[in-house]
């Protein structure tokens, strides 16, 4: 009874943070898996009640986390079902992927969207995209770079460790 | 310390197929603070939901992940269920580890990884859980109705008869809606008139119901149990509560020759007008743009002829507002338009031309000629002269089914109203022949079935599978050129009239609509229901309902029982004084607040307010952010505006999303 | 032509405010020194030149304490006196509570005689508002806008790897004094977010990946409030040219809704605002 | 003490200790920045003449900014802790001040106090100073206060020092000191006599004049309380005087934690901040800037004295020259004991 199939094996596989808003894209993303539509795993989804919710230092962090990119995704305007929230977003945004790129961060790393709850086969396209397209940049070297530096845990992995019950 | 207990579904072989939930419990069971883990083939049955509720008695659980459906299928389920036991229900969380993993991937290592990480996310969440109290809101016993066609009238009539108060709106000048405009109806053939105009009469007269016709919804602000809403009375240049609908006004207009709506062009009305005889209110309208005295500022023939003086060529549109507690909304549906300036946009049939043809028409039209109150008082008579049409070729599926050149969906109701047309045409044209182009019959109904079979085998109507390719007139005929793709031949019939079943495609102005109420749309702008099985009537807005056509093509039985089932829910809501809501609310940390006020500022529902922290001298010691807990609903917009974090919204705190993030990639 | 100490002299007389907060010669050559002048005498110690680069505004705000029941007169240059108006657009302060002493300005310097960025793109002379003017206005002068923009140009011909790697090499010097925050006259917060420690949104070490949250962070808290008063800049010892960051943000923020921090003290904030027909291209 | 003459240029010294087996630390300008790093060549050191002072301390070579002291992961539902090591490296910091070099001297008491801090202590004594003299010390330095001079080798393993002639003389006060000086062969290994300090008498007439530390330490103990300290409500808490200064080493730790990895990390801080004494119930002892900067003060010239004999300033000059709002910690101290600040 295994109908699964084995996809298709790449050197890298990026990891991908979606941080989407309840009622449109996490309602979407959930009518395309209703619709059986099929769509890259790499994607891990943080669900938020509305893209005016989702600070920058979300993303910042979640780039701290091991991610190769970021989705951020909501309501179409209008569409808001908190009426306004999406509008807040989007100026934030606007400004903040402008530093990002003025600091040298690829912004292709940083994708936005509007998936409504009835476009689960947008959403499976977009992840897909995104998906790809940041498998097509590689790795976040240039962060992880700095943030393995940050966090110097393995360079100590040899070390013992005593152990503590707690 | 966190006792978590992990839960994970096979949703029997939906989520199981693939992936391995016992390896996702195996897996759950190694994580940090997680003291159980188990799977199972259902969760949601009742032995899954006693299996959680012992296991946290058992092990003295803090909190639960379920991994299973979408938290929108089945939070509500397993909250109810952990309550049952001691434990707080906003101390369980889900991982959706089949619309968003299962469903959507099929490599099963990959998909059972997934798996893995989402409930480790949830974990961490629910972690960070804490105990809330719903909030409790009052509730205002009094619903709106928007839409006064079938759907709405029912659903007024059963809320009204449940001894609630109902406001219901129409846009038109009378209520009744397309149903109104029906001859006779399927599968019973008896008159639609005869059996609505009773209801519409109630409509008006009932005690609980407050009718506005030739009103629209203007804003919409507030939530379940507590909507304010502004309606738009558009002035109708005759005072209702004078007007005794004696249609003296009609008579004496000079302007006569304009299209009437309600029969569809086919027929011809006054500027100032009762849409049919019928109408409820019975009391007329100015046309505006076509009445003689607004164009030219001379005229006032029907001021002149009112012994009422009911004529107010100086009234204005009217803003009123209303507080209700539920909305139903039924606005119904529009005829898909082949005609050269379609309203979406879509080319159209150019080769059926393009609907300009008058002996070309659509099934709305056909029943406007069927119908006895009709422009030719029931008489099958073509458009161009007047000739009693011996040939009909009827088309099934125009826009609809046809994703090139209108919709993808189907409309539903047309094969049986079709099946209906041809026997209605039978009936008064004993000698005359009809033919049916379809791509498939779709007659799934009580009688449904029987009843085409009545008009093909009973009233002689010639089923012909296949699209028509072109119409074109040759002398006094059309000719249909089209497929049968059983014989395998091409076809060509001579005919008097074409009848184009055409899509039922949503209204045209019901996005902004939506927006107002913070509905959801598919892309056909068809509305959203909660969900497509087990929530038909509700929408992602709280309090908020759908009956008939707005949600999807529907029939009257069909669109009757939504309407009945949204008065349910209405009259269910209505039946409790408080209401019970999700405390997904932010809060202010008032010590590290600074006041910017851009919270204030950036509030979707203007729920916060600056508050004077003062001494005890009552000396100011500085002003903060206050958020009105019955205001907010929980965006979180203000939090990210809030630069020092001082805001915090509960179910999506700061530290929850902090803690998923922080142990996405591990 | 009233004289700076004219004017705080009597406004101390008449006991009009409760103290004037101005400049005063500083202990080095090249630096003056804030002073609070509380008497009619202190006035006399007051002095504005060309070395009075601090942005004396940051003195309004609450953990100061400076504002009362009476108002505070300051002495501003045009600079300084945008920043008045970011702090009563952001519920700081309240216009009645601030006597403004303009003084025109030709563009100041630090101590070591070097003009100051913000002054070469500055054609304002005088504050659009002001209670009391200390000297003669100054004739208008023509300056190029573009100017204002001019050095982010050099940012343009670079590929996001070289920028990355200029701002990293900046980033690494950052000590994490947080010398640029408190120097902000507009980081008024109650609590910095870096100081928040549940969740801790930025490590507070000194790698490279923590200063880069850091200024990633102040930079866009500071996007569409930041006047360009350049005070944070003249406060990082370790030459960090955060100047670039504000100015970026002051440059998208005007293009792409037209506004500028600090010209309207009614003006509603930026980022507490939106447009229905904001740009969106960058969206899918 | 001894005194050994040195052969070539202060370069070709840097030149001679980079073929040697240490890591060398030396004054550079990277970036637009002042500091002591690491180097790789003599000709990216800057020489005494090009700097008086770097605008960063030496100090963070041996008591970094942020370093790692210990860690933690969670296996399963086991929490491991781990010990981290210093390792023993042997480096050598060259183009010190007498100042920075006196300032080791003082801090040493206290990473030597009641703990040992180990990760101090194990750079510490792999480490050599060398320090050069001071020919041109500017409008802010004030080391004589302390009993320091622009010649002083307090604190120093090797002091450089030119004669009235321009020879480079090593004045050598520490055994590491010598070990070091003699696998140099730039330096002659007799002993010469004192060259003298001519250069360095007319340098110390230019600065600012000694502080009457038992006055001022007499004030501070009788004027906790007093009006004086409102002066320093224009301190804007910056905390640059602090991370600037030689002598400062406040930390702070911190757990970074990663989902099941953890590192505890020491952190400089800064009594500056409020968040350094703020208590865990809200209230905070030093709740105004000018309680703080009392606190700098009363630290630098009471109780580090009152505890090691010691004053915890050097007279760098550093937090003067970079103060934005000029806070002068000489005039601060001078004046609070009603002297005369004389800069």
């Amino acid at each position: 009874m295994s109908q699964h199939k084995e996809t298709i094996k790449h050197d890298f596989e990026p990891n991908i943070v979606a941080f989407v808003c309840n009622w449109c894209t996490y309602t979407g993303a959930d009518l395309a898996g209703t619709s059986r539509l099929k769509y890259e795993p790499n994607v891990r989804i943080i669900r938020l009640p509305c893209t005016g919710r989702i600070d920058y230092n979300l993303l910042l962090k979640a780039f701290e986390s091991g991610a190769d990119g970021v989705l951020v995704s909501g309501c179409h305007p209008n569409d808001c079902h908190y009426n306004l929230g999406n509008f807040h977003a989007r100026r934030r945004f606007t400004v903040f992927r402008q530093l990002l790129d003025f600091v040298g961060i690829d912004i292709r790393r940083i994708q936005f969207a509007w998936v409504s709850a009835a476009e689960g086969a947008k959403w499976a396209q977009l992840v897909t995209q995104v998906t790809n397209e940041v498998r097509e940049l590689g790795p976040f070297t240039n962060y992880k770079r700095i943030s393995e530096l940050s966090f110097p845990y393995k360079e100590l992995e040899p070390e013992p460790l005593e152990e503590v019950t707690a | 310390m966190a006792r978590i207990g992990v839960f994970v579904c096979h949703c029997g072989e939906n989520i199981g197929r693939t992936v391995d939930c016992s390896v996702v419990a195996k897996e759950s069971a190694k994580l940090r603070d997680v003291v159980y883990s188990v799977d199972y083939k259902y969760m949601c049955s009742d032995p899954g939901q006693i299996m959680v509720k012992d296991a946290i008695k058992k092990h003295n659980l803090t909190g639960v992940v379920i991994a299973s459906c979408s938290p929108l299928m089945h939070e509500k389920t397993f909250r109810r269920a952990v309550q049952e036991t001691e434990l707080s229900p906003f101390l369980c969380e889900m991982a959706n580890i089949r619309e968003q993993c299962s469903w959507v991937h099929e490599d099963k290592v990959l998909a059972t990884k997934k798996a893995v990480d989402l409930v480790r996310l949830m974990v961490e969440k629910v972690k960070r859980n804490t105990p809330l109290e719903p909030i409790r809101i009052p509730v205002t016993k009094r619903a709106l109705v928007i839409g006064g066609g079938i759907a709405g009238i029912q659903a007024a009539l059963d809320i009204a008869d449940g001894n609630q108060e109902v406001v219901m709106v129409e846009k038109s000048p009378s209520i009744g809606g397309h149903m109104a405009q029906l001859s006779e109806t399927f599968p019973t053939l008896d008159c639609s008139q005869c059996i609505l105009t009773p209801k519409m009469v109630s409509a008006n007269s009932h005690k609980n119901i407050k009718l506005y016709t030739y009103t629209e919804v203007e804003s919409v602000t507030g939530y379940i149990g507590n909507f304010d809403v502004t309606l738009r009375k558009k002035a109708r240049y005759v005072d209702d509560s004078i007007c005794s609908g004696c249609g003296i006004c009609q008579e004496k207009c000079p302007q006569k020759k304009i299209s009437s709506e309600f029969n569809t062009g086919l027929g011809k009305r006054p500027a100032i007008y009762i849409p049919f005889p019928q109408a409820v209110p019975n009391i007329p309208v100015i046309d505006k743009e076509r009445c003689t005295y607004f164009k030219n500022g001379k005229c006032k023939a029907c001021e002149k002829f009112c012994d009422r003086n009911a004529i107010k060529f100086d009234q204005t549109d009217e803003f009123i507002n209303i507080k209700v507690g539920a909305i139903v909304v039924a606005t119904g549906y529009e005829m898909y338009n082949i005609g050269k300036n379609n309203k979406n946009g879509i080319k159209g049939y150019g080769e059926y031309g393009c609907g300009e043809d008058p002996d070309i028409i659509d099934s709305l039209q056909f029943e406007r000629l069927l119908s006895a109150s009709g422009p030719t008082f029931g008489e099958v008579k073509r458009p161009s002269d007047g000739k009693v049409p011996e040939t009909v070729v009827f088309l099934q599926c125009v826009g609809s089914r046809d994703k090139a050149k209108g919709m993808e969906y189907c409309s539903k109701i047309c094969c049986m109203y079709t099946a209906k047309h041809t026997m209605l045409y039978k009936h008064k044209v004993h000698h005359g022949q009809a033919f049916v182009f379809y791509l498939d019959i779709r007659a799934g109904g009580k009688n449904y079935d029987e009843f085409v079979r009545r008009a093909i085998e009973e009233d002689g109507a010639i089923y012909l599978r296949g699209r028509v390719s072109k119409i074109y007139r040759e002398g006094d005929k059309l000719i249909v050129k089209g497929a049968d793709t059983l014989s395998g031949s091409q076809v060509e019939i001579a005919a008097d009239l074409v009848v184009l079943a055409t899509a039922i495609t949503a209204q045209p102005d019901i996005v902004p609509l939506a927006q107002k109420l913070g509905v959801g749309y598919d892309k056909y702008h068809f509305l959203s229901e909660a969900h497509p099985k087990l929530k038909p009537v509700e929408t992602n807005s709280a309090g908020i309902f759908l009956a008939g056509a707005c949600q999807a093509p529907k029939d009257i039985p069909e669109s009757v029982a939504q309407a009945s089932a949204a008065a349910a829910k209405v009259l269910g809501l209505c039946s409790a004084t408080e209401l019970e809501r999700e405390p997904y609310v932010a809060k202010v940390y008032e010590s590290t607040c600074a006041g910017c006020g851009f919270c204030i500022e950036a509030c979707p529902y203007k729920a916060i307010d600056n508050k004077a922290i003062v001494n005890r001298q009552g000396k100011l010691i500085k002003n903060v952010a206050y958020i009105n807990q019955g205001l907010c609903q929980g965006c979180g917009t203000c939090l990210s505006v809030c630069r020092s974090k001082s805001i915090d919204l509960a179910g999506f705190t700061d530290e929850q999303i902090f803690s998923e993030i922080n142990s996405l990639f591990v | 032509m009233e004289t700076l100490q004219n004017i705080a002299q009597g406004l101390l007389e008449r006991g009009d405010v409760s103290m004037v907060i101005g400049y005063t010669p500083g202990t080095i050559p090249g630096k003056t020194k804030t002073i609070f002048a509380r008497t009619p005498e202190a006035a006399q110690k007051l002095t504005f030149n060309e070395n009075c680069v601090n942005n004396l505004s940051i003195y309004l705000t609450r953990q100061y304490g400076n504002i009362g029941e009476k108002p505070v007169a300051l002495v501003v240059k045009a600079c300084d006196a945008r920043t008045v108006n970011v702090l009563i657009q952001e519920n700081q302060l309240k216009r009645e509570q601030v006597y403004l002493i303009a003084v025109p300005c030709n563009g100041v310097k630090d101590e070591h005689g070097v003009e100051q960025g913000k002054c070469k793109s500055c054609a304002q002379r005088v504050p659009k508002d002001y209670d009391a003017l200390a000297g003669e206005t100054p004739a208008p002068v023509e300056i190029d806008p573009t100017l204002r923009f001019k050095a982010l140009e050099q940012f343009d011909a670079m590929s996001p790897d070289e920028r990355w790697e200029f701002w990293m090499k900046e980033f690494e010097k950052c000590v994490k004094c947080y010398a640029c925050r408190q120097a902000c006259p507009l980081c008024y917060c109650e609590r910095c977010i870096t100081d928040k420690t549940t969740p801790r949104w930025i490590e507070p070490d000194t790698s490279t990946a923590a200063n880069l949250s850091w200024h990633i962070t102040r930079a866009f808290h500071l996007a569409g409030r930041c006047i360009g008063c350049g005070e944070c800049e003249r406060a990082c010892h370790q030459n960090i040219p955060l100047g670039l960051l504000n100015r970026k943000m002051a440059k998208e923020v005007f293009d792409n809704f037209g506004y500028r921090a600090g010209e309207s003290a009614e003006a509603k904030p930026v980022f507490a605002d939106f447009r229905y027909d904001d740009k969106e291209e960058f969206i899918r | 003490m001894k005194i050994f003459k040195i052969t070539g240029t202060y370069k070709d010294l840097v030149e001679t200790l980079l073929s040697l087996d240490y890591k060398v630390i030396a004054p550079v300008n990277r970036n637009k920045l002042t500091r002591f790093d690491f180097i790789n060549s003599a000709d990216e050191v800057l020489s005494p003449d090009e700097v008086l002072n770097t605008v960063r301390p030496a100090k963070e070579h041996l008591f970094p900014m942020t370093e790692t002291v210990a860690r933690f992961s969670y296996e399963g539902k086991k929490l491991r802790i781990g010990d981290v090591e210093v390792p023993e490296e042997k480096s050598v910091i060259i183009g010190l001040r007498p100042c920075d070099a006196a300032a080791f001297d003082a801090i040493d008491k206290i990473f030597s106090y009641v703990y040992q801090d180990k990760f101090y202590l194990t750079r510490r004594n792999n480490t050599t100073l060398i320090s050069v003299a001071c020919e041109h010390p500017d409008n802010a330095c004030f080391c004589t206060s302390f009993g320091i001079s622009p010649d002083s080798a307090k604190g120093s393993d090797i002091l450089l020092k030119k004669s009235k002639d321009s020879s480079l003389f090593a004045f050598i006060s520490t055994e590491r000191g010598e070990d070091l000086a003699r696998t140099i062969n730039n330096i002659i290994p007799e002993e010469q006599p004192d060259p003298g300090r001519d250069l360095y008498e007319a340098a110390e007439k230019n600065m600012r004049a000694p502080l009457d530390l038992p006055k001022i330490k007499e004030a501070l103990n009788t004027n906790f309380e007093s009006e004086y300290w409102n002066e320093f409500s224009r301190c804007l808490g910056c905390g640059s005087c602090a991370y600037l200064c030689p002598t400062c080493h406040c930390f702070d730790i911190v757990d970074e934690v990663r989902y099941d990895k953890g590192i505890r990390k020491k952190n400089w801080d800064a009594c500056q901040f409020p968040l350094f004494t703020l208590h865990a119930s809200g209230h905070n002892p030093r709740d105004a800037q000018n309680k703080r900067y009392r606190q700098r003060l009363m630290h630098k010239f009471k109780y580090y004295h009152d505890r090691f004999d010691t004053h915890l300033c050097t007279g760098c000059g550093r937090c003067i020259r970079e103060c934005p709002v000029n806070i002068d910690i000489y005039e601060a101290a001078a004046e609070l004991c009603g002297c005369e600040a004389n800069i």
